[in-house]
């Protein structure tokens, strides 16, 4: 393989690009592909580590990774979006400059952290678990700022992104039969969430979830 | 098959899963742990209690589903609503007896995404809400939880364990000494946070509310009853790794206090104002999960106590979730204000309610009254006197207002005649056996039920 | 001995105290024996019942008149002791008047008239508070004489007491006059020959009694006022050195000169305003607590 | 002697099972409910007079499957003591209810009434002679659940309704201060059994004056001490009238038994323990009787006076503790035994007026004063047996009250003519003084209120056609009438018996208890003789009397009415105008609303008058406490707001939270 190190380094990069394009987009199917593009990003990483385990497991699980995140769940999404003729735009509470700034703000406040984490940081990974990080931060801000049901699902799947970068960064070898079983749970999950959300559109025909606020003390 | 087959099959096959899943946790109990496919899975003293409070709970409410649902579902909508019962039970089972922590955070999300669709078995605008946010909040703290079981992996580097073994609990509890602290308070901070939002501890409870009063009577019976211990049974799972990895200083255990407290005192402030019946039970779930965490934070007796609260908490609210949906079908409102004057037209539901009630709020001759007695004397024992004095405070305010709502609705002025119910056999010998379960836990706790829940405790405690 | 001279001359302080106001008032006065033959006039008479009364209104005058004749039984004559006495008889002699006060009430409230039931209140409401200050004033007197029953209190009162603890004394003999004169429904707390009956306390509860019912309340009422005295005349015997008939003719004299200072009281002052009873009843209780306070030293 | 008590318990239990099972005919459900009652009582009785002698202790132990439970019962003299008014009252209140549920007859309800009071008499049974503390626990609930539900037993009212929440609610904070006290002791001790307690009292650890104050608290609500008194006259005046009087005059003294038992189990106190039970007393005693004045409703005068009872009751305790921490021997004993003779003494006249009063209610269906009137003509046997309880509560002499107020008295006399000392002659002196008041205060109260209920017209038609009780009614107020007149005339043996009593309850050896015991018997001969004489004036001058008017004429008219027309009977004095002077001069305390509506015009239609006084402490007090309880807590309710995304926000904040404290706590 090329010299790791760099490609994890541009891998990253282009991991953190996704997040702020994210916060930026207004219109939710160009959200939705760039979920497919991180996806597709992050489906890479396994194949970059390596580590100690044999090639045709890592090879079985990119493929996996790579096939769910970056194809499946942007066509379910976009055919979701096509079936509901609702506004597209993405109706935030918070505006799309502050949370591009926000962005940012997560990175740095991840990057102090993982400089704070001393006996898990590897010299190798310290890049990836501040990218962990902040995936994870902006998938939470996603879904706490915005408006509409189907960007909380892609909030979510950028959670799980990040949170699947920070664990490949610090653990390295965790059992296949759980990788599997975190990929197929966050599968499962996305896929009952769009469900759910293509209901509450036709029950509703609106997807603000703000408005969903009736159950209340 | 119609609805009325589907609903059958679901409740035949929900007891006899109960069942099976009864018998397996007796032959545990009485033969000692059982591992297969080295350490996978495993069930211990532990897990066959809590599968033993499973199958309790689980019986009942599928006993109970088929008067419950009687002609109100469409073909599809029971269709769904069986096969989603039987995938929550054998998600549940996973939970219990898997031996691997990530497997485990696995069974968890699984319960999660297979009850999500059991709320709005009835459509309304109002379920499809509540399980909305059933389904984003639980899945961001599950996610939490994903990433502390990460982090108890990352603890466990410097052990060298080879790829396979490395989120085995039988190895991470022999090995805790040795496990990084550092990383294993983060982890454990993590852990806290994902299972706690499942397991509807204080400030994560936020979905708790919606999800019970919108599911129907024999999901939200299974939810408060066994699923949140589901998930707390996870967290009694990690907490003697925790508690040996930072030295036994009782650090884990003074933040379980922590959040038990502040679930009482938060359920506290919201039953007064609970004129929802089944608001108010998932409010006192929330506050009964209180006590237990409490209790489990306290250590010694009080593992043992929490332990029995969970069995009395789970009986008490399986049942009290069948009065408030059949009440809430004969009045056509859980409004406990319509249905005011319940017990005086000789109703067997609303006396069962009344007497529930009652016994949720700790009067005396119920278990319920002895087990907080027991965390009491733990709390006396640990010196905590702070908690004692917070936790009776709690406690009574919640008696306070529970029993002016439970007054209002057995003896006040009926506002609406309901019509007359008429109920089988099978169902008064559900309802007044589990009162009298209740009554009997209460005065006189059988020896093997006893000798059961010491020797889990002593899992949770750290002793083999 | 005691008793039977309290029995034979308490009708005579009833003369004594009428005597006084007539000279007040610059008239002869009525005969000394006049209670004595009003007395055998009354014993003489038939009896008219209302029909609204039950068996208590007839029981009213016996228990008064037996309580007020056990409680004299108590009661020394100076350094004489009493007929009958134990430790604890003070509380006794206490709770023997309130139950004859208590049969005259109920008797009162049985014949259903609206003047009858405001004097049993007014009554029970001024022995109510005259109870505490008779009870200190016995307290104090007790401290003193180191012993607890009336024969041992009011018969070890010894000169050489009354040169340590004089005011302490003349306080406890205020109290009790003050008692004396709201227990007995004298001018100050009640008028005993008044006609209006919204005025009256004590007259207005035996308005329905007759016959040898009211002889038997008048004849309680003058033993009940020679008790109160005798508690009073016996902080002012002579010394215990003198001989017995000494001793009988000094309290004797006390007593006559108790009914004339009552007789003096009736005749200069005028009745005080129901309101304005309590705060004498309050001064007589400040001055008991003086009076315990004094013995303290 | 132990197994005669466990048969007792069990025919008790017995019985209201019974009763329950054969709800559907009532004839039936009362024999087995009253049988199962009576008969438990009488099996009990003899045991329970057997222990209060001083005969030795008989206990027994079972092994019970609860964790640090144990059944464990044990009869020593103060067990003894106390189960003797609540197996007697408990028995003769059964008989009256036979009479007394008639109304109930159609109802389904009178199965499970009886069934409920069969418990509650089991469950203070366990109460007095349980020795472990989770038994008494679980037996100190069942006692406040079975009367709960006997409050709320004719629940269509709404103000028995809102009486039984009330009940409910303080006896249950009352057992919560109760739970914290075990559960501290054996926390500290390491086990629940009383045997154990004592010696945990001195660790350094928790100071004694919190277990005092935790056992004044929990067993003081259960008593009614003046704070914690409020729920009294709401929840006695709404249960059926045979359950007020078990409640008032038994179930009540559970309270002082529990106070009395920690007391006794602490050994030595110090000296300002005494000091506050003296003052609370006092405090319950004055103003307990003075609501009790202002009062309307026959059973709410009661249940005040139930209040100004156990002050009497609390002095006498107040007392005994003051004499024991500073060493005056006669004081502690005086205190002792006045305060529980007087527990046994109000268990007697106290369920005595609460069946007269529930027989009032019975026959004319009204409680309050101002429609009565009259009744004695019309009820005789009930009005005299009323008589005798009403003098015996205001302490009058040949009475049982006198003799217990006759041994405060002592106490307090004896010190101030013996001791030097101030501190006890101070005590000595406010008893005496808040007795003398309180005693005058009584006295006026149940004149007005025999007098206005029995005396006089009947003011409304409830009265004019009022009728005489059944006999299963009039025979256990005569019987219960009999017993006050008893303990009046026979003092001293009753006192004398109580040694065994004093001492197990002061701690003090019998042999220091004798000594002044015996002082007081001489007195009390004294005292039976003086009440003898009493009883033969009285008979001597009515046989004078009757003479007397053998030859004349015995007349009968109307009352004299100065003249005045045309006398109705409302013109009669009635209850709020006999309380007038007390409610005007003590309005700071009692603040009695005045609704007046006078006549108006030149011809008046008619006026109105009333006047009435609330519960002054609730209404002050803890109302306001409850209800800004309330608000506070609704404060809280913004966190459910409702939006998704604000609970996933409080799940990120909790985590970054934790975070901070994790990260603070190391650099």
């Amino acid at each position: 393989m090329i010299e790791s190190h760099a490609l994890a380094d541009a891998v990253m990069a282009l991991l953190l690009i996704t997040n702020l394009l994210l916060l930026g987009f207004g219109y939710l199917n160009a959200c939705v592909r760039a979920v497919a593009l991180q996806g597709l990003v992050v489906g890479l990483l396994p194949l970059i580590m390596g580590g100690g385990s044999p090639l045709w497991r890592v090879a079985a699980l990119t493929a996996v990774g790579m096939g769910i995140k970056g194809v499946v769940f942007p066509r379910m999404l976009s055919k979701l979006l096509r079936d509901v003729e609702v506004r597209r735009e993405v109706e935030p509470f918070v505006g799309h400059g502050l949370s591009i700034a926000l962005g940012v703000g997560a990175m740095g406040f991840s990057l102090w952290v993982s400089s704070k984490l001393g006996p898990l940081v590897a010299a190798r990974n310290a890049w990836m678990i501040s990218a962990g990080l902040a995936t994870l931060l902006v998938g939470l801000f996603l879904i706490v700022s915005r408006r509409k049901a189907v960007s909380q699902v892609l909030g979510y799947i950028v959670l799980e992104n990040g949170v699947y970068t920070f664990g490949l960064a610090t653990v390295g070898h965790v059992p296949l039969l759980v990788e599997l079983g975190v990929l197929m749970d966050a599968f499962v999950a996305v896929f009952i969430m769009s469900i759910a959300a293509y209901h509450i559109s036709r029950e509703f025909n609106h997807m603000d979830v703000d408005l969903l606020d009736k159950l209340r003390d | 098959m119609t609805a009325k087959a589907f609903i059958r099959v679901a409740r035949w096959g929900g007891i006899t899963l109960a069942a099976l899943a009864a018998a397996a946790a007796c032959v545990v109990l009485r033969r000692g742990p059982v591992l297969f496919a080295d350490g996978w899975f495993a069930l211990d003293a532990l897990s066959a209690f809590h599968l033993g409070v499973l199958a309790l709970v689980f019986g009942s409410a599928s006993w109970f589903a088929e008067p419950y649902f009687e002609g109100t579902l469409t073909p599809s909508q029971a269709r769904r609503f069986a096969a989603l019962w039987f995938g929550a039970f054998c998600a549940m089972v996973l939970v219990l007896c898997c031996g691997n922590l990530g497997l485990m955070w696995v069974g968890i999300e699984a319960t999660t995404l297979l009850t999500a669709f059991l709320i709005c078995t009835h459509v309304t605008p109002l379920s499809l809400e509540a399980t909305w946010k059933y389904l984003v909040v639980c899945s961001v703290g599950v996610a939490f939880a994903f990433m502390g079981t990460l982090l108890v992996a990352a603890s466990a580097h410097g052990l060298q364990l080879d790829a396979s073994s490395t989120l085995l609990w039988t190895q991470l509890r022999e090995r805790a000494v040795f496990l990084h602290p550092g990383t294993m308070k983060l982890a454990f901070l993590f852990l806290l946070v994902g299972y706690g939002t499942k397991a509807g501890l204080a400030p994560l409870h936020g979905w708790l509310p919606d999800a019970h009063s919108q599911a129907p009577a024999p999901v939200s019976a299974l939810f408060s009853g066994f699923m949140l211990n589901a998930s707390f049974y996870c967290l009694l799972r990690i907490l003697p790794i925790a508690e040996a990895a930072t030295g036994n200083v009782g650090w884990a255990r003074g933040l379980l206090v922590f959040f038990g407290l502040a679930s009482i005192v938060v359920a506290a402030c919201f039953i007064v104002f609970q004129h929802d019946s089944k608001r108010l039970l998932a409010y006192h779930s929330v506050e009964h999960l209180g006590i237990i965490a409490l209790a489990a934070g306290l250590g010694g007796l009080g593992t043992f106590a929490a332990l029995w609260h969970t069995l009395n908490h789970a009986l008490c609210k399986a049942l009290a979730f069948f009065c408030a949906g059949r009440l809430g079908q004969a009045y056509g409102s859980h409004d406990l204000r319509r249905m005011a004057g319940a017990l005086r037209a000789g109703r067997l539901w609303a006396a069962a309610f009344f007497a529930s009630l009652l016994a949720l709020i700790g009067v005396a001759p119920f278990a319920i009254f002895m087990s907080e007695l027991q965390i009491l004397r733990a709390a006396a024992e640990r010196r905590a006197f702070i908690a004692m004095a917070v936790f009776l405070l709690g406690v009574s305010v919640v008696f306070v207002g529970a029993l002016k709502h439970a007054l209002v609705m057995a003896w006040g002025e009926p506002v609406q005649r309901p019509e007359p119910e008429k109920e089988s056999v099978g169902t008064h010998v559900l309802v007044w056996g589990m009162l009298g379960m209740l009554l009997v836990l209460g005065l006189w706790l059988p020896t093997p039920l006893s000798d059961a829940m010491r020797a889990a405790a002593g899992i949770v405690e750290g002793r083999p | 001995m005691t008793w039977a001279a309290s029995l034979l001359l308490s009708p005579l302080m009833l003369s004594i105290i009428a005597r006084t106001k007539a000279f007040f008032a610059g008239r002869r006065g009525p005969p000394m024996l006049q209670p004595y033959r009003d007395l055998a006039k009354l014993l003489g008479k038939g009896a008219v019942y209302s029909r609204t009364t039950t068996w208590i209104f007839r029981a009213g005058p016996l228990v008064g008149l037996a309580a007020v004749l056990c409680a004299a039984a108590l009661v020394p004559m100076g350094r004489i002791p009493a007929a009958l006495s134990f430790p604890g008889d003070l509380v006794v002699f206490a709770y023997l008047l309130a139950l004859a006060r208590f049969a005259a009430v109920l008797a009162a409230l049985d014949t259903g008239s609206a003047f009858e039931g405001m004097g049993a209140s007014r009554e029970t409401f001024f022995s109510a508070l005259a109870e505490p200050a008779l009870l200190f004033a016995l307290a104090a007197l007790c401290r003193l004489a180191g012993d607890w029953s009336l024969t041992g209190v009011l018969g070890n009162i010894s000169g050489e007491d009354w040169l340590t603890h004089g005011p302490a004394i003349l306080m406890a003999a205020g109290a009790l006059f003050i008692v004396l004169l709201a227990e007995n429904s004298r001018i100050p707390v009640d008028d005993p020959d008044t006609h209006l009956e919204l005025t009256m306390i004590h007259e207005v509860m035996v308005l329905d009694h007759g016959g040898p019912d009211l002889a038997f309340i008048l004849y309680g009422a003058a033993l009940k006022l020679w008790t109160f005295a005798a508690l009073l005349a016996s902080l002012f015997t002579p010394p215990e050195g003198t001989a017995l008939w000494v001793q009988a003719a000094g309290f004797l004299g006390c007593m006559a000169a108790a009914s004339i200072a009552v007789g003096v009281v009736e005749s200069v002052m005028a009745r005080l305003r129901l309101s304005r009873v309590p705060m004498l009843l309050a001064g007589a209780c400040a001055l008991s607590m003086l009076a315990l306070a004094g013995t303290l030293r | 002697m132990m197994a005669l008590f466990l048969a007792s318990l069990g025919v008790m239990l017995l019985g209201g099972l019974g009763a329950l099972l054969a709800s559907e005919r009532p004839k039936l459900a009362n024999i087995l409910g009253a049988g199962g009652a009576f008969i438990g009582a009488v099996l009990g009785l003899p045991a329970a007079v057997f222990a209060a002698l001083g005969g030795p202790p008989a206990s027994i132990q079972l092994d019970w499957a609860l964790p640090g439970a144990c059944f464990d019962l044990a009869l020593d003299p103060l067990s003894g003591f106390f189960l003797i008014p609540t197996l007697f009252v408990s028995a003769l209140a059964a008989v009256y209810g036979t009479g007394y549920l008639e109304s109930y007859r159609h109802s389904k309800r009178l199965g499970w009434m009886w069934l409920c009071f069969d418990l509650l008499m089991l469950s203070m049974a366990l109460v007095m002679s349980a020795r472990n503390g989770v038994l008494f626990l679980a037996a100190w609930e069942g006692m406040a659940l079975s009367s709960f539900f006997l409050v709320c037993s004719d629940h269509e009212a709404e103000n028995v309704r809102q009486a039984g929440w009330v009940y409910l609610v303080a006896s249950h904070l009352g057992t919560a201060c109760i739970l914290a006290l075990f559960t501290l002791l054996a926390g500290a001790s390491g086990s629940f059994d009383f045997s154990a307690w004592p010696s945990v009292l001195h660790i350094r650890a928790l100071p004694p004056a919190l277990f005092f104050l935790l056992a004044l608290l929990g067993f003081g609500t259960k008593a009614g001490f003046w704070p914690l008194h409020v729920w009294l006259p709401e929840a006695h005046p709404e249960a059926p009238s045979h359950v007020s009087a078990v409640m008032s005059g038994v179930m009540i003294k559970a309270g002082v038994y529990g106070l009395v038992r920690m007391l006794a189990l602490w050994g030595a106190p110090p000296a300002w323990w005494g000091w506050l039970l003296l003052c609370v007393g006092l405090a319950s005693g004055i103003l307990g009787v003075l609501f009790a004045l202002a009062q309307h409703d026959l059973k709410k005068l009661l249940a005040y006076h139930s209040v100004e009872n156990i002050g009497i009751i609390a002095i006498g305790l107040g007392l005994g503790l003051v004499g024991l921490s500073h060493g005056s021997m006669l004081l502690a004993v005086l205190g002792f035994g006045g305060g529980l003779l007087h527990v046994l003494n109000h268990a007697l006249f106290k369920s005595l007026l609460f069946l007269g009063a529930g027989a009032v209610l019975h026959a004319t269906g009204t409680r309050d004063l101002d429609e009565l009137g009259g009744l004695m003509k019309r009820m005789p046997w009930t009005g005299a047996a009323f008589m005798v309880g009403a003098a015996a509560i205001s302490g009058l002499p040949p009475f049982n009250g006198f003799v217990s107020e006759f041994l405060l008295y002592c106490g307090g006399f004896a010190d101030a003519a013996a001791g030097p000392g101030l501190p006890t002659l101070a005590a000595g002196m406010a008893a005496i003084g808040g007795l003398g008041l309180i005693g005058g205060l009584a006295a006026a109260c149940f004149a007005k209120a025999s007098g206005i209920v029995f005396l006089g017209e009947p003011r409304s038609p409830h009265a004019t056609h009022g009728h005489e009780a059944p006999w299963s009614m009039t025979l256990p107020m005569v019987v219960l009438a009999l017993s006050c007149i008893a303990i009046g005339l026979f003092p001293g043996p009753v006192v004398r018996s109580m040694a065994a009593v004093v001492s197990c309850a002061s701690g003090l050896p019998l042999g220091e208890v004798l000594i002044p015991m015996e002082h007081a018997g001489v007195s009390l001969n004294m005292l039976a003789a003086a009440a003898w004489a009493l009883v033969a004036g009285v008979v001597l001058l009515a046989g004078l009397r009757s003479w007397l008017l053998s030859g004349r004429l015995v007349d009968a008219g109307p009352t004299w009415d100065c003249g005045y027309a045309h006398p109705t009977p409302r013109m009669q004095y009635s209850a709020s105008s006999f309380a007038q002077p007390f409610t005007e001069l003590f309005s700071g305390v009692l603040f009695t609303r005045l609704r007046l509506d006078g006549p108006k015009g030149y011809f008046p239609a008619g006026g109105r008058l009333a006047t009435s006084t609330g519960e002054v402490l609730r209404d002050t007090f803890f109302d306001p406490v409850f209800s800004w309880t309330g608000r506070q807590l609704g404060r809280m309710r913004f966190i459910q707001v409702g939006r998704v995304q604000v609970y996933v926000l409080y799940l990120v904040l909790t985590l970054l939270a934790l975070l901070i404290w994790l990260t603070g706590g190391k650099p």
